[in-house]
């Protein structure tokens, strides 16, 4: 990455709270999934939540973002308390987010695609789409053209009008950070956004991430499995371990830390 | 108001104080739900299997008593023709296995829903283009007569039904419970690489289900036509038996019997006793709508499980 | 001259900064540039290109760039980068492109050498390249980007915003509205107005100084030859800072007032080309080659029907295609079936490549291939070939329409002279010539004389109709020991006209024969073998395959009985060659940036492959240094099969004819 | 082949995105629609007008109805014929309750009503999904048919139960009813088709489109990028049946010219799911031509039999019909799941990239 010039400090990129998990646990029928988990996110930072296989990461996302509503406990985001959080609240508080495996509207074209992560910022009455007119038609063009910049910074452009399915997995992963991207986040959860990709995929997508949290001072929540990646991205991190909290710190603690590397060392439960 | 009465009232009222009526209506919905039982059977059969909604399963009826009936009128003995029949059926699954499901594997289940409608025009067409298209009376020697138990009449061909489908789907139990290729069914509907896991190769088992559920046709083929006689609204029954699946679940063998039950006693209920009320004939939407309402309490049917959504 | 073709009078707008002005009264509401940007072609007229200049020149001048100052320009085709060099020519400053794609180490001698001030930088990582230079570069002060992504972060007092710099000038313009003006008709025609620096074969590159005068009027007679109008487009491709893009995407738009455009990136060429539709294009043969070959390949994997149609009418357009784009007489039936061609293949071939619009299509800097040549004739796309080089301002010779042959250059422009000398050197005189090498007398001393003829370095003879025919470099021209000719680049491009062959080396000079390195070209050969399905893990492996060296020496013996057709040559043919196992790199400096073989170092550092061809050895083993895609380097270690290849005497020949 | 597109860069996004980028297909289409409008109406014999183009043309729009609803948000119904009856009904109710307002009107208003019939039994789509829901549809089509057969309200208690549609001019011709010119019929129908074709492209293609395909194609993802699955899924209803309502009012007042239940039937259903199926599943495109296709292929297979002179009874006829109907109906899903729309944007394709094959 761009390593060669000073980059502005940590101090003045990171702020304050922005989100805080309330000791959540979730569960589906008998299973836990997560018991009591709280950590925070503050403005601005990159935060990794790490662990084994079926440790309960993406289960922690779908309860940030709505998708699953925890039984006990709470979301505080934005200074407001959620219990449960609800996707659509999420979504239209600016936490927008990507899959582990790619979700994709796969019938679409890039383009389309990407213009999906606007659709909370467009405003036409159905009369204005039908006619295509007024802001049926103003709207189109001007969040074509935020699309076009979300194109621009991925470069993608080449892609731009090809149908998502046809594309290889790398770009696809890169089309789906572009759909959240295009909604303006202040929360950004990426799940495992380098799963299944060579060097040369992760190094770009690392400078994609790096530069989003960079240039558009997007905080973002992560989970990822290569390790490498984790602790030169993030500011601090979560380990999860059977949906209980291990650890949390700067890359370099929890690296120390015992039980993490016991969770790690020892029998993976995949 | 006094709607209101002939609503919530009076039928109840007339219930009561006419229980032999109620006794026969209902058995006479039941012995109805039957069929749609068996008709509903059938899709199960092929949905758990190939996941396909066969459409075509009504017309299969149709065209299994087309044929026990066309044979009979050759001439042909009744139990030759029922084993000409069954063959006829299992030519049918070959057939349809070869030419059609082959040929659309990994397609959508909305393609493969419509080539069983495509399917439903051929066989309809294919029938009464052998067989001719005028009403035909089936006697196969079910008796007719009536009994009386208390005050109620009853058919003894619907008893009879009643008995034959109930013999029919302990065979099919038992012959999914104790059998290799039961047992491989039953894979299959939890995933196919578990049924190729158990050594039996899709294509067969698509063939094997498919026989079956002509089998199955052919039984409601008999037991219908021996009561309306062989005639095209025999295709139609096909429509009543979704709203049996709603109910029972599109995976669940008990969960049609039980389905077809409900439905085919409650809407003869309704159609006697509220029927009058708006203006008759309540029953061609009574099941849908019951069905509809059902849906909005347990997506996932009588018997089917819950389902969660994983990202 | 032809339909909308007027040119200003390049005696009273006698610098590009004067053009421009005029051109903003003129056609101030005509397209001047285009950039696919964000998914559109952006469009700014040239009263609007005139602002921004004006803006950004004042805003310069308050970073303190000044009358004489080097001003280097480093990046892609982007707007802003042209207009760059416009606005150092609007202060009398002297921009200084460099190759966006050299490595830092390679950027530092014109940097140093030119002195520069200021940098103008496409992006971070253009910056970044700059920063790592700094430290050795105490001339420069400021350095401008104008692609912020990354940048912005970057916490350096010398670093500006392209977008804060022009505010600067807002500011400026504001107290003193006539501070353009003032500082252009300061500037005259005899003033440099840029120093691009040549990428020589050998040593350290010249930085060529060339004045006004040169460009514009060599520009403008290569304008008036073709009749280029303000209708044209032309896509700007090739890098900055060569001269050729300079001339066609800079002067001559200035001068005609034509439309330049700017691809989105450099993946999407070919779609942006397509997009696009340019009606003036250069691409050097080596582009027209891939593209040909692109073609061939596509043609093979479409249906049988469409296979045989493509080729039936291929062979009617090599038969009747040229004469008709030339007016010649052609027989009715003949008319007819090009007619049907033009509808069922050439149009929407041409269509498809983006070349349908084309009017007129250059190729220079090395010789084309008779047949790709001839190829894009014959499909309508008035083709032609013209001689030139840096310190030429381009602009020698052009085939003039109607009388081109495949394989000369054609003739020389007005106010052109050339001759050539006892050695067969060619000699240029003109207005183009260049006024010195900056910084350099003793090479000037070599290339140019008292009177101003300028040595090409090129080896070349008149025809009959005065039409120029180069052969080779005139240092590279040498006698075998039987003292036949030897012109290795007369046989090499003879060798690399085959699609199969992508380079060629040829060593003969003082040797009792001529022997050639073959460099296969990847993906032709590539593609043939996936068709014969012959297996094959890496280039070196596919290179080493019996079957390719057979079509190789195929290949080989027919440039042989070629050879031994012209007298000047016959004694030149190839007794001997090999099959290089890695492609020449530019990286590994075996060739230069602009994709020359570099015959000398190539010769070192292969020693024990020449030893081997000049022996009766049937093999040779080298250890070769590489270098990837990401930077590192490592040794591969070959051991090379030698063939012999079957030469034909010259008389047999004449009598095969 | 015949496509010529260097040179056609657009320098606006408007240009860019406009519905016709193309300008090729733009004039093709402005050709076809030309040919439709100017044309057609003098060439055409009056059996062409009565029984193939009105009808199809309606067929067409219920067609983009459902296509709508199945093909762009992946809901499938088998409701359509009930929602058509839906806007034949209350059209009619209304057409005969206010006889001096415009048809036009008219037949919107037998949409709007269809409309909201729609939306409401497209509530369950909520929580259900794929052929549960496609079984609720059919709900709706069994429960309305019999609705409007049993309440006589509904045809203004006439006798005999199928009221004739009652005859309505415009600019002084009269476009329903027997006793309308063919022709004029045609053209009313037709300008209907026309409009509404282009207001549901500018549907599909804004933000709505898109929101319904999202939904079809990943709903979960669709809900957390904030796209409201009830919203979305209701208003692909009640505009897909809005849509189907016209068609329904059209069919009976421009074609049938009575409003009677059985046009609406179940098989009325399942002829247009075909026709979107055949046609290509979100695709406008698509919906003429499968309606075309779907409609016109017994008429040809009919015709083909008496044309080789078969001396056979109609009945058989029939029979022949349906099975050779049903044939190529899978043999239509085995060669091209996709559609003749598929089809048709290969044919484009290679059009344009000519001579090459990609």
């Amino acid at each position: 990455m761009s390593g060669v010039a000073p980059v502005s400090g940590q101090a003045e990129r990171i702020g304050g709270e922005l989100l805080r998990v309330d000791n959540v646990s979730l569960s589906f029928g008998g299973v836990k999934a997560l018991s009591e988990i709280s950590f925070d996110i503050k403005k601005g930072e990159i935060r990794s939540i790490i662990g084994p296989n079926g440790a309960g990461k993406s289960s922690m996302l779908n309860v940030v973002n709505g998708f699953y509503q925890a039984q006990e406990g709470s979301i505080h985001y934005k200074g407001v308390t959620y219990a449960p959080m609800r996707p659509y609240i999420a979504a239209s508080n600016g936490i927008a987010r990507t899959f582990q495996n790619i979700a994709l509207f796969r019938g679409m074209s890039t383009l389309d695609n990407i213009m999906t992560g606007r659709v909370l910022k467009m405003k036409a009455s159905l009369l204005e789409q039908a006619l295509y007119m007024f802001r049926g038609k103003s709207e189109e063009l001007e969040h074509r053209e935020h699309v076009e910049k979300v194109i621009d910074f991925l470069e993608i452009q080449a892609i731009r009008r090809t149908p998502v399915g046809r594309l290889p997995y790398g770009l696809q992963k890169r089309v789906e950070l572009g759909r959240a991207l295009a909604a303006e986040p202040d929360l950004l959860l990426l799940d495992e956004p380098m799963a299944g990709m060579n060097v040369e995929e992760k190094e770009d997508m690392s400078r994609f991430i790096i530069d989003v949290n960079e240039q558009f001072g997007t905080t973002i929540a992560l989970i990822e499995h290569d390790m490498s990646v984790v602790m030169d991205l993030s500011d601090r991190v979560v380990v999860l371990d059977y949906g209980k909290k291990l650890a949390d710190g700067t890359p370099d603690e929890v690296r120390g830390n015992q039980d993490v590397i016991d969770a790690y060392l020892g029998v993976t439960h995949d | 108001m006094e709607f209101l009465h002939a609503f919530f009232i009076a039928p109840f009222v007339e219930m009561v104080d006419q229980p032999w009526f109620l006794f026969e209506v209902l058995v006479g919905g039941l012995s109805a739900g039957v069929m749609y039982s068996l008709v509903a059977l059938g899709f199960v059969l092929i949905f758990k299997a190939s996941g396909v909604f066969n459409y075509a399963q009504g017309v299969m009826v149709l065209f299994a008593a087309l044929n026990l009936v066309g044979l009979m009128e050759w001439g042909v003995p009744v139990w030759l023709a029922l084993i000409l029949t069954v063959i006829i059926m299992i030519g049918l699954a070959f057939a349809v296995e070869r030419l059609v499901l082959r040929k659309l594997v990994n397609q959508e289940p909305i393609i493969l829903f419509m080539a069983t409608i495509g399917l439903a025009f051929f066989l309809e067409g294919f029938g009464e283009t052998i067989w001719g298209s005028d009403v035909r009376p089936l006697d196969i020697g079910i008796p007719d007569d009536v009994w009386f138990v208390g005050d109620a009449m009853l058919q003894q061909s619907d008893i009879f039904a009643a008995v034959v489908a109930s013999f029919l789907v302990t065979v099919l139990a038992l012959f999914f419970h104790y059998t290799r290729i039961g047992r491989a069914l039953r894979a299959v509907a939890d995933d196919h690489q578990a049924a190729l896991s158990i050594g039996i190769p899709l294509n067969h088992i698509w063939i094997i289900v498919w026989a079956v559920a002509g089998f199955v046709a052919l039984v409601a083929g008999v037991m219908w036509g021996a009561r309306l006689g062989v005639q095209f609204s025999l295709a139609i029954i096909a429509l009543k038996a979704l709203p049996v699946l709603i109910l029972g679940g599109f995976t669940s063998i008990p969960g049609a019997i039980i389905g077809g039950l409900i439905i085919g006693a409650g809407e003869k209920v309704a159609e006697v006793y509220w029927g009058s009320l708006f203006g008759g004939a309540i029953e061609e939407w009574f099941a849908y709508v019951v069905a509809l309402v059902f849906l909005f309490f347990r997506p996932q049917g009588l018997f089917g499980d819950k389902i969660i959504e994983r990202v | 001259m032809a339909e909308g073709a007027s040119y200003p009078d390049i005696a009273v707008h006698d610098t590009f900064p004067k053009l421009l002005r005029h051109n903003a009264s003129v056609r101030a509401d005509r397209a001047a540039m285009r950039e696919k940007n964000l998914g559109i072609w952006r469009t700014s007229s040239w009263a609007e290109v005139k602002r921004e200049v004006d803006r950004y020149a004042a805003g310069m001048a308050e970073l303190g760039l000044k009358r004489g100052d080097r001003v280097a320009i480093i990046g892609d085709n982007r707007p802003r980068l042209y207009w760059s060099i416009a606005m150092a020519q609007t202060l009398g400053a002297v921009p200084v492109p460099i190759y966006q794609d050299s490595v830092a180490e390679e950027m530092h001698f014109p940097l140093s050498h030119a002195e520069v001030r200021f940098a103008i930088a496409e992006d971070q990582e253009q910056v970044d390249k700059l920063m790592a230079l700094k430290e050795r570069l105490p001339t420069l002060e400021h350095v401008i980007f104008d692609e912020p992504r990354g940048v912005r972060d970057y916490t350096l007092d010398y670093l500006h915003d392209y977008e804060d710099v022009v505010a600067m000038g807002d500011a400026r313009l504001a107290a003193e509205p006539g501070f353009v003006d003032a500082q252009i008709d300061a500037g005259e025609g005899a003033d440099t107005c840029l120093i691009p620096y040549t990428s020589g074969t050998t040593g350290n590159p010249k930085g060529v100084l060339l004045t006004h005068d040169n460009l514009l009027t060599a520009a403008y007679h290569g304008a008036k030859f073709e009749g280029l109008r303000e209708s044209d487009e032309i896509l700007a491709y090739l890098p900055l800072a060569w001269i050729g893009d300079n001339v066609f995407s800079y002067a001559q738009s200035f001068i005609c007032g034509f439309c330049v455009a700017c691809p989105e990136s450099s993946e999407t060429v070919l779609t942006d080309l397509r997009e696009l539709g340019p009606t003036y294009f250069f691409a050097p043969p080596r582009i027209f080659e891939n593209i040909l070959t692109q073609v061939s390949i596509r043609i093979e994997d479409a249906s049988k029907i469409k296979r045989d149609m493509f080729h039936y009418f291929m062979a009617v357009a090599r038969r009747v295609g040229v004469d008709i784009l030339e007016g010649k007489p052609v027989s009715m039936s003949d008319r007819l079936l090009y007619r049907l061609g033009e509808i069922l293949v050439y149009g929407p071939l041409k269509n498809v490549l983006g070349l349908s619009r084309v009017r007129i299509g250059y190729t220079a800097g090395e010789a084309i291939g008779p047949d790709i040549f001839i190829f894009y004739r014959s499909i309508g796309i008035n083709l032609k070939q013209l001689y030139g080089s840096t310190e030429t301002s381009v602009f020698v010779t052009i085939q003039p329409d109607g009388e081109i042959k495949p394989d000369t250059v054609g003739t020389p422009l007005d106010g052109v002279d050339i001759k050539i000398d006892q050695t067969g050197e060619l000699l240029i005189k003109g207005p183009g010539i260049f006024k010195e090498y900056f910084k350099n007398p003793e090479a000037t001393e070599e290339a140019k004389d008292a009177d101003g003829w300028y040595r090409t370095g090129d080896a070349g003879f008149l025809d009959e109709d005065g039409h120029l025919k180069i052969i080779d470099r005139a240092k590279d021209v040498g006698k075998l020991n039987d003292g036949s000719l030897f012109a290795p680049k007369y046989i090499e491009n003879k060798l690399k006209f085959f699609p199969e062959i992508r380079e060629a080396v040829a060593f003969g000079n003082g040797k009792d024969y001529v022997a050639a390195f073959i460099n296969i070209d990847h993906e032709a050969v590539g593609n043939w073998a996936e068709r014969q399905g012959v297996p094959y893990a890496s280039y070196q492996e596919l290179a080493a395959l019996p079957q390719v060296y057979d079509i190789v020496l195929a290949h080989v013996e027919q440039v042989n009985r070629d050879l031994a057709a012209e007298a000047r040559v016959a004694g030149s043919q190839i007794h001997r060659f090999l099959i290089l196992h890695k492609m020449l790199d530019a990286d590994d400096g075996e060739m230069t940036r602009t994709s020359k073989v570099r015959r000398r170092f190539i010769a070192e550092k292969y020693l024990p492959l020449i030893d081997g061809l000049y022996s009766d050895a049937g093999n040779a083993v080298i250890e070769a240094e590489i270098t990837f895609e990401d930077g590192r380097k490592g040794v591969v270690k070959a051991d090379l099969r030698i063939v012999d290849a079957a030469v034909v005497l010259a008389a047999t020949a004449q009598a095969a004819e | 082949m015949f496509y010529r597109e260097a040179g056609v860069f657009k320098t606006t996004y408007s240009d860019d995105m406009a519905l016709l980028p193309i300008p090729l297909d733009k004039f093709f289409v402005l050709s076809v629609i030309a040919f439709m409008v100017l044309v057609v109406p003098f060439i055409a014999s009056e059996y062409w007008l009565e029984s193939i183009l009105i009808p199809v043309l309606i067929l067409s729009l219920a067609a983009i109805g459902l296509n709508i609803l199945t093909g762009y948000a992946g809901q499938l119904s088998l409701g359509t014929g009930a929602f058509m009856a839906a806007g034949a009904y209350l059209g009619y109710k209304f057409v005969t309750a206010f006889p001096d307002i415009n048809i036009v009107v008219g037949v919107l208003v037998g949409g709007l009503a269809s409309a909201m019939i729609g939306a409401v039994f497209g509530a369950p789509s909520l929580r259900i999904k794929g052929f549960y829901l496609a079984v609720t549809t059919l709900a709706a089509q069994f429960f309305l048919i019999w609705l409007f057969t049993k309440q006589p309200w509904f045809v203004n208690y006439s006798i005999s139960g199928v009221p004739t549609a009652p005859p309505r001019e415009i600019f002084g011709f009269l476009v329903t009813g027997a006793e309308s010119n063919e022709t004029a019929r045609y053209l009313f129908v037709l300008s209907f088709v026309i409009v509404f074709a282009l207001i549901a492209r500018n549907l599909t293609r804004g933000r709505i489109g898109r929101s319904w395909m999202a939904i079809r194609d990943m709903d979960i993802a669709a809900e957390l990028i904030g796209i409201k699955p009830l919203q979305t899924k209701l208003s692909a209803f009640a505009i897909s049946s809005f849509y189907c309502g016209m068609a329904g009012a059209l069919w009976a007042f421009c074609y049938i010219n009575i409003v009677e239940p059985s046009a609406f039937d179940i098989n009325r259903s399942f002829q247009i799911l075909f026709m979107i199926i055949i046609g290509g599943l979100g695709s406008i495109l698509g919906s003429f031509l499968g309606a075309a296709f779907i409609f016109t292929l017994p008429i040809f297979l009919n015709n083909a039999a008496t044309g080789l002179g078969l001396e056979v009874s109609t009945a058989l006829i029939r029979h022949v019909e349906f099975m050779i109907f049903g044939a190529m109906i899978i043999f239509f899903l085995i060669v091209e799941p996709h559609g003749l729309a598929r089809m048709w944007s290969i044919a484009k394709e290679k059009l344009r990239m000519w001579p090459f094959p990609y």
